[in-house]
C-alpha cells in the first residue's frame, strides 16, 4: 500500500475531495497547514508599508491506497487542484508496510 | 431663561441614543459570528459602513424627508426644512427634549433598518455598491416610510398618512423597521442570487460565542429602541421596558421548544434567534400590550419564525442570516398582533380584538403592514437590479470561493497560532486578481 | 394631573434596569470563557435560558412572592397580590418612579443569582433539568430570601423580617444575591458530582479574551446593580457608583498580588476574579462605606477570595467556576464587612466597629449571612437531588467527554478553518445516540 | 431640606461615567485584538490594571492636584484639599449634580489616558513596572496638566492657566487626553525600543472581531466622555452626542477611502482606526462646533491618521499600535480645528477662523496642544528612562520570542481544539525559567 | 525504525496516551484534523434542512518506534481507541531511516 | 527523494525557516502540533492547585529533498533549533516513491 501525500489550495479541497470520490477514495485524512515555497517573496502593503509574506494557508491530504490505485489517484489529485499558477502545491507518495482499521481490527488491503 | 426642558426625559433620551448606537456593533456581531470565517470581517464591515453612510445622508436630507412638513398626502417631507440638520442647534425654550437628540434617534432607526438587510446577502457583495446602496435605500426607502408612520401631526405640522390618517399603531418600527428590512432583504437576496453551495453546506454560524454577544447587546440596546421611543422617562416607558424584556424571554423559549420538538435539540443559536424574533415582533406593539400581551407576542414570534427561517430551502431563495423569516415575519406577527391584543389600560384608547375592541384596528394593522412590505420591496428591488446591471452588486465566483474578505478588504479574521502569528498572508491588489497572486 | 414621578430618578432606574440586563451576558462570556471549548455553548445556554425562565416566573408570582404584603413572620409575601403583574401598569399618582420598572429591576436580581449558580455545575448539566431547576428554585429560594431583606415595610405594607425586625444591612445584594448564590452552588455541585478527570487535568479557561469581555460588561452592568438600587439620581448614588468603582479595582489589585507571591505571576483570570470578588464584596456594603472603606473590602475580598478559589481541590468537591470562593466567601466578606466599616457620614446612622459603633450591627449582619446560607443550602440541596433522582439532572459519562455542546445543544462554538467552514458536524438526534452516530 | 440637584442631570452624569468606564475593557479588546495571539493577555491586563492603579492613586491625591485650589501660576492644584476624597460624601444642597460623579467622571479620564499609552509599548513590557509607571504617571502629568486645561475658576476657586487665562478651548481631552497619550506613547516606545522583527513581518491583529468589538464599545463609551462632559442633560449635550456619533461616521469613511485609494482595499483594522481618529479629534471640538463642522473634522482627522500611521516606518520608532498616529494626531486634528471651525452657535462666544472669528482662538488651540505635548514628552521621557535603567521595563529577548502573555502572566488566551482543551501548558515560575522549562 | 500513524475520535485521545504510556511510549506527535471516510453520508437536520456532513473532527498520532516494537504499539492504539462504530479510525506503519535528537544530536535507536 | 519530518520548538521556527533558505531549500509544509515527550511530567501550579502537564506545542516541517541533500538539511535543522534544553524535538527521514508538482506536473527530482 501507498501514502499519497498533497498539499494543495484551500478553496480547491472541495474540488479535490468530490473528484477523488468520483474515483471510488473513500476514505482521507485532510489537515490545516501553512506552505512555504515560490510563493513567498511576494510583498503586500499594509497600513502602508511593505512586506514579504512567507507562509501561506494550504490544506494538506493524506491518503492510503492500495498499490494499484496509486497513479490514478495522484493524476485525479493534480487534475482537480491545478490552477496553473504559482503555489498550487505538490503530491508525494511514499511506501506503508501495513494498515489496520480501528474499528474491526482488519488489516492491509482489507482496512482502507 | 425659562424653559420647557424636562432633564430627566433627555437623559434618558440621550441614553437611548446611546443604546440605539451600540445596537450597530451589536448587529455586526450577530450577523458577523452567522457567517463562515472566511466572511465575518465583510459582515461587518456593511453594519459599521450602513452605519456611517446612513447617518451622513440623515443629516443631510433624510430627517428633513422624515420628519420635515408633508409635501402632499401624507407621503414626503419637505427635504429642505431640516437640510443638515439646520436651524436645530439652538436650544428651544418650549422643547422637552432637544430635537437634535430626537433627530439622532431617529436617524439611528435608519441605521439599524438598513444593516439589518445586509444579512440577506452576506458573503459574497461587493463593499462599494452596498455602501452606495445604503445612502440611496435611506433616502428612497426608509425616510418616506418614516414620514408615513413616524410623524405625527401637531400644531401647524402635517405629518404622514399611515399615522394620521389611517391611526395604524407601531410604537417603535414594526413597519419601518422590520416589514420594511425583511421586504428589502428579500428583494436584495433575489438580485443577486444564491451563494455558491447554498442548500448543499449547511454553512453553519463560524462563531457562536461571537453570535451571542451580538445578541446581548441587541438586546441591551433594544431598550432604548423600544423604551427610548416613549420620548420621556415616565410610567409608559417602564411598561415598555418591562414589555421589551418579556418578549425577548418568551421568544427564546418558544423557538428552543420547536427546535427540541422538531430536531430534538435546543440550540444556542435558536435561542440567540429567539431573543430577536421575540424583540422584533415587541417593536411595535410594546407600547399597546400588557406584560402576559407581551409575552404572548413573543411565545408566537419565537415559534412562527423558527418554522419561518426554513422555508427560504423549500422556496430556494438565500435569504442568508433569516433577515425574512425573522425580521419580515416577527414584524408581521407584532404588527398584526397589535390588532389582537392591544389594551387601552398601557396606553390610549385602542382594545385589540381579544379585549373585546372589534376588527377595526386588525385592519388598519393589516393596510400598514402590506403598504410598507409593498413599497419597500418594489423599490429596493429596481433600486438593487439596476445597481447589479451597473456597477455589479454581487462578486465573482472565484472570489465568493476564496471568500469576501481576503478578496475586498484584503484581511483575514483571526490568526490565532503561534508559528504564523502576524504574519498570515493577505493580497494586496484590486479584486479579480487574486487568484493570480495567490 | 400632577404627579410625583421624578423623571431624572425614573431615567437612572431604567438606565440601570438595561444595565442590570446585560450582566446576563455579561456573566454568560465571563463563564462561557472559563470552560473548556466543548461546553462554552452550554454554558452560555444555562445563563440566557436562566434570564428567559426567571422572568417569566418572576412576573407571574415570584414579585409578588417577594413584595407583596407579609403572610406572617416576615417569611414570605402574598403571591397573588401582583400576581402576573396585576393592577401595576397604571401610573400612580404619588409613585416617585414607576413601580413596572422597580419589579423589572428586582426581577433582573434574582436572574443573576440563578445565573451564577450555573457555574458550579459547569460542563455536565442537563439542559432541560437545568431550565426546571431555575424556575423552582426562583420560587422556593430566591423569593423568599428577597422578601427577608429587600422588602422594608411602609405603611401598611409589611416586609420582610431581616430588613425590618433584624435590620441587618445589605444595600445591593450580599445576602440574597451573593450568599445565596455561593451556598445553593455549592449544594448543586455537590448532588451532581465531579467533572470526570477533575484533579487531574486543569481543565483550564479555554478562551481568557471572552472572560474578559465578561468581566467588562459584568463590571459595567454592576453599576445599574448598585448604583441603581438607590432608587434615585441622588448624591447616595453617586457615592455607592464610587465605591462599586474602587472595590473593583482593589479586589483586582489584591487578587494579582497574592498570584504574584504564591505562583510567581499575576495572571489576566486572576484579574478578572478580583474584580468580580471585590464587586461581589461591596454589593452589600456600597451604601454604608467610604470610599477608602470601600477600597479595604475590595482588597480583602481580593486576598481572601484568591486563597478560597483553592479550597475545592482540598476538599474535593468540583465547584467549576468557583461560585463558592468568590460569591459566597465574597459576599460574606461584605456583608460582615459592614459590622466593621460601615459609616454613619455615607447614610442612615449605623457606625461600624471600627468606626466606634460597637458589635451590635456586626452581630446582625452575622445572622443573616448564616440564615441565608442555612436556608439556600439546604432546599437547594433537596430540590438538586430531587431533580437528579427523577429526571436526571447531569448527562452521562460518555456525552460529559463528548461535550455538552454536541450531546445537549447538537452544536460546537468555533470553526475557524477555511477547510471545513460551515461545515463541521453535529449530530441531529436525541442524547446517547451520539457516540452510535460519531 | 431644599437642595439645587438636577435628578435628571445626576442621572445623565451617572450614566456617562458608566460609559466611560466601559471605554477601559473598550481598549482593552480594540488593542487586544491588535497584536498577535501570544501577546493578548498582556496587552488587556495593562488596560485593566491602569484602570485599578490609577483610579486608586486619583482618589488619593489625583483628583486633589487636579481639581484642588490652584497652589500658583494655573500649574498645579493643591493636593491635601480633597486628600482621600475627603469631605465630599455628604450630600451639598448647592450642588447641581454631586462632587463624587464628578470626581470619578474625571478620574475616569485619567484611566483612559494612561491606558492609551499602553499602545505605544505593546508585546514587550513588563507587567509590574507598567503598574508603577501608571501611578507615578497619574500623578507627575496627567494631574496637572487635567488642572491646566479642565479646572475652572468659580467663585473662590481658582482653576488651571490654559482654561482661565490663555483660554484655550478643550471641550472633554484633546490636550489632556489625546495630546498628551500621544506624546507619552512617543517618548516610552523611544526608550523601550522596536519589537523584534519590526519593519521585517508585518505583525498583524491576531484577531480583527476582537478589534471590533472594542471599537463598538469604545464609540459607546465615548458618548459619556463627550456628552457627559456638558456635565447637564440639556441641548448643548444633544449636540455634542450629535457630533460624536457623526465625526465618527465621517472618521470611518474617510481612512476607509484613503485606504482604497492607497492600498486598493479598504480593511475593517482601517474602519475600526477611522471611527477612533474621527473620535479623538471630535473630543476637544464637540462643544464648539455644529453637526456639519463634526462632519468636517472628521473627515479631516480619518485622512490625515490613515496617512500618519505610516510615519513609524520611515521615522523608524515602533509605536505599535499607533497612539502618536492616532491620539496624537488626531488630538492636534481637533484641538488646531477648533480655531478654524468653532461656531459661537452651539455655545460661547467664539468663531473661528472660517466663521469669521480671526486668528485669535487659532492661537490659543496652537499654544495649549504646544505645551501639552512638551510637558508630556519631556517629563514621561525621563520617567521611562528611569524605569528602564532601574527595575527594567522591557522583557529580555527570549522571552518576548515566546509571548509575553505565557512570560508575564503564565498563561495563552486561546485553547479551543478538543484535545487539548484545558490541558495546553503554561508555565509557572518567574520570568527568564521559561526557556529552561520549555 | 518505523513510523505508526494513527488517526481515532478525538475523545478517544486521553485513552490512547495512557495506554501507550503503559506500554513504555515516551514520546509522540499529536495533531487535530478532519477526517473523510464512512461516517460521511449521515445526514443531519440543520434549521429545518438536511444536509450531508463529509468531514468529521479527528486526533493524528504519530509515533517514532523501535522496529521491534511496532505491534504492540499498533495493538495497544487499536485496542484503546475501538468503539466498534463507524469512524474509529485508521492506523498505519511506514519505514523510517534516520531519527535525531534535536537536543542532544542522538541517532536512531538512541534519539527515541 | 525522501521526506523530511521535524518537530521542533515554536519560537524556534523563524530561525529553522531562514537557516534552510540558506542552504537552498525552496519549499516546505508546516504545521502546528502538540508534543507530548520528555517534557511531560512537569509540573505547574494553576490557581493554587498542581498539574502535570502532557502536551506542549510544537512545529512541524514537512521537507521533500533530493537524496543527495538529506543530510545537510538535517544537520540544519538540528543546528537551527537546538537549544540544548528538553523538548528541542525530533527529526526523522523517510523514502518518497515520488513527487509532482501540481500547477505543472513536473515529476520527482524536477518536481521539489
Ligand atoms: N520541498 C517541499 N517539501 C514539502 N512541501 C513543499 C515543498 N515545496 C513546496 N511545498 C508545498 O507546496 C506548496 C506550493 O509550492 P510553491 O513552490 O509555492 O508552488 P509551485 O509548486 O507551484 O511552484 C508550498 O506552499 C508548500 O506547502
Ligand atoms: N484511505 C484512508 N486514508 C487516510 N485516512 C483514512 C482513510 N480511510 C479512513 N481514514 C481516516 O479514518 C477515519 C475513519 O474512517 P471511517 O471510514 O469513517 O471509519 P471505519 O474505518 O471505522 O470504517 C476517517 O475519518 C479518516 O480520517
Ligand atoms: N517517539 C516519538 N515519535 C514522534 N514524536 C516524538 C517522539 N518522541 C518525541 N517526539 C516529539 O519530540 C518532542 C520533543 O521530545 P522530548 O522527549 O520532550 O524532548 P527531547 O527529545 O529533547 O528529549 C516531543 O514534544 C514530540 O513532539
Amino acid at each position: 500500500m501507498k501514502l499519497v501525500t498533497a498539499v494543495v489550495k484551500p478553496h480547491k479541497w472541495e474540488e479535490v475531495r468530490a473528484a477523488l470520490e468520483g474515483v471510488g477514495v473513500t476514505g482521507m485524512t485532510v489537515s490545516e497547514v501553512s506552505g512555504y515555497g515560490r510563493q513567498k517573496g511576494h510583498t503586500e502593503v499594509y497600513r502602508g508599508a511593505e512586506y514579504d509574506i512567507s507562509l501561506v494557508p494550504k490544506v494538506r491530504i493524506e491518503i492510503v491506497v492500495e498499490d494499484a490505485d496509486v497513479d490514478q489517484v495522484v493524476d485525479t489529485v493534480v487534475q482537480a487542484a491545478q490552477t496553473g499558477r504559482i503555489g498550487d502545491g505538490k503530491v508525494w507518495v511514499s511506501s506503508v508496510e501495513s494498515v489496520v482499521r480501528v474499528r474491526t481490527g482488519d488489516q492491509n488491503e482489507a482496512a482502507i | 431663561m425659562t424653559s420647557a426642558l424636562d432633564s430627566g426625559s433627555t437623559a434618558w433620551l440621550l441614553t437611548s441614543c446611546a443604546l440605539v448606537l451600540l445596537m450597530a456593533p451589536g448587529l455586526a456581531f450577530f450577523y458577523g459570528g452567522m457567517v463562515r470565517s472566511k466572511s465575518v470581517l465583510n459582515m461587518m464591515m456593511m453594519v459599521f459602513g450602513a452605519l456611517a453612510v446612513v447617518m451622513v445622508v440623515w443629516v443631510v436630507v433624510g430627517f428633513s424627508i422624515a420628519f420635515g412638513d408633508d409635501l402632499g398626502g401624507g407621503l414626503v417631507g419637505d427635504p429642505s426644512q431640516y437640510f443638515g440638520f439646520k436651524d436645530m442647534l439652538e436650544a428651544d425654550p418650549e422643547a422637552v427634549y432637544p430635537i437634535t437628540a430626537f433627530a439622532i434617534f431617529q436617524g439611528l432607526f435608519a441605521v439599524i433598518t438598513v444593516a439589518l438587510i445586509a444579512g440577506s446577502i452576506a458573503e459574497r457583495t461587493k463593499f462599494g455598491t452596498w455602501l452606495i446602496f445604503a445612502g440611496l435605500w435611506t433616502v428612497l426607502v426608509y425616510a418616506p416610510i418614516a414620514h408615513w408612520i413616524f410623524d405625527f401631526s401637531a400644531g401647524d405640522h402635517v405629518g404622514g398618512w399611515m399615522a394620521n390618517n389611517l391611526k395604524a399603531l407601531d410604537f417603535a418600527g414594526g413597519t419601518a423597521v422590520e416589514i420594511n428590512s425583511g421586504a428589502a432583504g428579500l428583494a436584495v437576496a433575489l438580485v443577486l442570487g444564491k451563494r455558491i453551495g447554498f442548500g448543499r453546506e449547511p454553512m453553519k454560524p463560524h462563531n457562536l460565542t461571537l453570535v451571542m454577544v451580538g445578541c446581548g447587546l441587541l438586546w441591551f440596546g433594544w431598550f432604548g429602541f423600544n423604551a427610548g421611543s416613549a420620548l420621556a422617562a415616565n410610567n409608559l416607558a417602564a411598561v415598555v421596558f418591562a414589555n421589551t424584556l418579556l418578549a425577548g424571554c418568551t421568544g427564546m423559549l418558544s423557538w428552543l421548544l420547536v427546535e427540541r420538538l422538531r430536531d430534538g435539540h435546543a440550540t444556542s443559536f435558536g435561542a440567540a434567534s429567539g431573543v430577536v424574533a421575540g424583540l422584533v415582533a415587541i417593536t411595535p406593539s410594546c407600547g399597546s400590550v400588557t406584560p402576559i400581551g407581551a409575552m404572548v407576542i413573543g411565545v408566537a414570534a419565537g415559534a412562527i419564525c423558527a418554522m419561518a427561517v426554513g422555508l427560504k430551502y423549500k422556496l430556494g431563495y438565500d435569504d442568508s442570516l433569516d433577515v425574512v423569516g425573522v425580521h419580515l415575519v416577527g414584524g408581521l406577527v407584532g404588527t398584526i398582533g397589535i390588532g389582537f391584543l392591544a389594551c387601552a389600560t398601557v396606553q390610549g384608547s385602542i382594545d385589540g380584538l381579544l379585549y373585546g375592541g372589534g376588527t377595526d384596528q386588525l385592519g388598519r394593522q393589516l393596510v400598514a403592514a402590506g403598504a410598507t412590505f409593498a413599497f419597500s420591496f418594489g423599490v429596493t428591488y429596481v433600486l438593487a437590479l439596476v445597481l447589479e446591471k451597473t456597477i455589479g452588486f454581487r462578486v465573482e465566483g472565484d472570489d465568493e470561493m476564496a471568500g469576501v474578505d481576503l478578496v475586498e478588504h484584503a484581511e483575514t479574521a483571526y490568526d490565532l497560532t503561534p508559528t504564523t502569528g502576524g504574519a498570515r498572508p493577505h493580497i494586496a491588489g484590486g479584486t479579480g486578481t487574486l487568484l493570480d497572486k495567490d
